[in-house]
């Protein structure tokens, strides 16, 4: 059976269509930061930016970008009507407070537990961890957002991570290419399969037993 | 009467002294006192503890000051950058000690040392590397790690408007770490691109009451640079 | 459309149950949600804790929600003022708890529940009968004792103006614990005297952003009752 | 030898014109903000008041009270140009982390240690205590303001406080109406004794020893 891997921008659209209307969301830096451009346009969703932004837009037009006005990721941004700026302080208040209903963040890894590795791959490189760890303590629901495999084939799902670890216990749910995986007391549970992927290839690749939506705990 | 307005960024800084903790403002290239930083390099005070939240990009700013080799330890939440070449190879040779903090943990150090808190209890970084050898505490069924204050001797902070108290506003994200680190600090140095007369500030949104600031000092208005996206986090 | 203006101070109190903690705002005269504590007078819930600066003036706000018979406990600073007889008989009598706090501690610690920090050290009240049975610890020399957030189920502030989104500006010293309480509680309740189209709030001088805040209510304005300076601090 | 007490407004006088300019100081509650109708015209001194007002003015004139704008007495102020508001966390924030040079506070009893009692006489009293604890332990300065002897004549200057403590040897200086009395490591120093009093009768009255300021400890 073949199935083609969702691209980062149908990821993104997956996820902006699961955010309800007046979420106060975070999404982060990097890859999650593609959700906004899927937004649906009829409903108010509240974007919070670490660096005391609430009610961030999108990019501004070519030549109208204001360097004061930037997003987690330092790309220039707008500000919707009715958003509000604050200090970094406050900013961290609203994340580490619980104040956010959902963050969407990028992975290394993420363990059946819901722990999270997406801030050092450690080896050698330069540690930088910016606000990926009050992001995952704060946030009501961490989704993640990445590609279910690394570039070799390995699962990013696994028992435990072996990469240093950015929260434990945090993540509630993971947009990959393949698939949409809930963490939940009784192990992974996946919806949205791709067109043409079983639960059984799924498994396979996952190498951790991957319940259907919807199936019951053995007893 | 109280004029808290220097002439120039000399003689704002004449007095930093070695060894000082450096606080400075900044995010990306938002909130950045270069003029501020550019004159504490000519100033030569040298083995400084720079509390930012990045590590200097390219050669200018932080970087510049880590190139002139005046930086002892900097304390930040995001050292990595695309163009952080110059901390890097200076960390990497052990010539720049790292302390590596949770942004909002670096925050809230900061706000506790202006606030008066003697330390405080946070979930960030709970079970992580961050948080080794550091106090915990289970609260509510949940792990909290202990974390100190940090204070600054000097804050070197970046606002738009200022008047002869101290009041201060800043402009769209480029407040980011400002207020807090202007709170933090014995001594804190506020540049601005406009210095206003008393009054002109409305009482109900000045951001930085004068309280906090010990000096003021206008520099040119220029264009914000722009740093490159990759620069990211 | 996200709209948290609800047509009455009746339908934004409609919920609160009984045993309910209740953060609620003012300082003096000023900053009281007094039509939003009548309506809760009203309301009818039962067996309240009710965090307020004071235990009630004469017997408007807070002391006529104590003569209603509705309060369990109060958290406060500062329970006894000139005309503070509806308590004091009732705590005399024993039945009103009073849990007495400082009163910076009072506001950091509704403060730290909003920002979820999990308890914090201050040196405010170290060494007094305040402390008493509380945890200490002595950092840099100095006695500091632990502190436990104060979260609401429900927060009754009082605002000047609001948009449908939830943002809020103050008047003046009204402000007090407005901000603070609209982040520590589950459910935040701003009565405005003003409801504003969206944008009409300056983005650099909303007080307490939208986030904090779960609905808004217009109130007919009206000169604030002036409380007498005896019933002082 | 006999001696006019001082008033409470020329107790009030003589702390103003200690006050130098550019302090920051909050004047309490009760008889300590008497001290701000004596403030120098000619200094800039900002007053600071605990609930969220930093520029303090003096009492608006009758007819234009606003009760928006009050004290911590509850007595409606007005806001000098230059003068900002902020919230309740903010300014004890400002108390709490030693921004204010000088806060000058009413007493039940000092100790000779600098211990305060100020805010309880215990006994049935229900108990209140404001922002005394906050302003107690925050202050650079914390300078009393009371009557030297209570109406029975017994000295408000302790060895040890009888009455509950409102904070641990944070009062610097003592101005009564009979002199101003510095706490110092090496015991009470008094200075501007009224005119008729001597150190004799003031050590008398007192309780304690008074050093005279300028004399050194013995050897």
């Amino acid at each position: 059976m073949s199935y083609a891997k969702l691209t980062r921008e149908q990821i993104a659209a997956r996820i902006a269509r699961d955010i309800p209307e007046g979420a106060y969301v975070n999404l982060g830096i990097g890859m999650p930061t593609l959700v906004g451009n899927h937004l649906p346009k009829d409903r108010e969703i509240f974007l919070h930016s670490e660096n005391g932004i609430l009610g961030m837009g999108p990019a501004p037009a070519a030549g109208l970008e204001d360097m004061d006005l930037i997003n987690a990721g330092k790309e220039p941004v707008t500000l919707l009507t009715g958003g509000a700026y604050f200090h970094h302080t406050d900013s961290f208040a609203m994340m580490r407070g619980r104040h956010l209903d959902i963050a969407v963040l990028g992975a290394f890894q993420v363990s059946v537990s819901g722990d999270l590795a997406n801030w050092s791959t450690g080896g050698d490189a330069i540690p930088a961890v910016g606000g990926a760890m009050d992001l995952a303590v704060g946030a009501k629901n961490v989704w993640v957002m990445m590609e279910h495999l690394t570039k070799t084939g390995e699962s990013k799902i696994v028992e435990r991570c072996t990469y240093p670890l950015t929260g434990i216990g945090v993540v509630k749910r993971i947009y990959t290419d393949l698939a949409v995986i809930d963490i939940t007391p009784r192990g992974l549970v996946a919806s949205q399969l791709l067109p043409g992927l079983t639960f059984e290839e799924l498994h396979r690749l996952t190498g951790i037993p991957v319940l259907p939506s919807g199936a019951r705990a053995a007893a | 009467m109280i004029d808290k307005i220097l002439p120039s960024v000399e003689a704002a800084l004449a007095d930093v002294g070695d060894g000082s903790t450096v606080l400075i403002g900044g995010f990306g290239g938002a909130g950045v006192p270069e003029e501020l930083i550019d004159a504490l390099i000519a100033q030569g005070a040298r083995e400084l503890t720079i509390v930012n939240n990045n590590a200097g990009n390219a050669e200018f700013g932080v970087a510049a000051l880590l190139k002139a080799g005046r930086v002892r330890k900097i304390v930040c939440s995001y050292p990595r950058t695309a163009d952080s070449y110059l901390f890097e190879a200076l960390y990497r040779a052990g010539k720049v000690e790292l302390e590596l903090v949770p942004q909002g943990t670096l925050s809230e150090r900061m706000r506790a040392a202006g606030a008066g808190i003697g330390a405080f209890y946070t979930p960030t970084g709970y079970g992580t590397d961050l948080a080794k050898g550091k106090e915990t505490r289970m609260i509510d069924g949940r792990g909290h790690v202990l974390e100190h204050p940090i204070r600054g001797d000097v804050a070197l902070v970046k606002a738009e408007r200022g008047d002869r108290w101290g009041n201060l506003v800043y402009r769209k994200s480029a407040r980011n770490f400002g207020p807090t680190m202007a709170s933090a600090a014995k001594c804190t140095i506020a540049q601005v691109y406009e210095i206003v007369e008393l009054g002109a500030l409305d009482p109900e949104c000045i951001v930085t009451p004068g309280i906090f600031v010990t000096r003021v000092v206008k520099v040119p208005r220029k264009k914000t640079t722009a740093v490159p996206a990759e620069a990211a986090a």
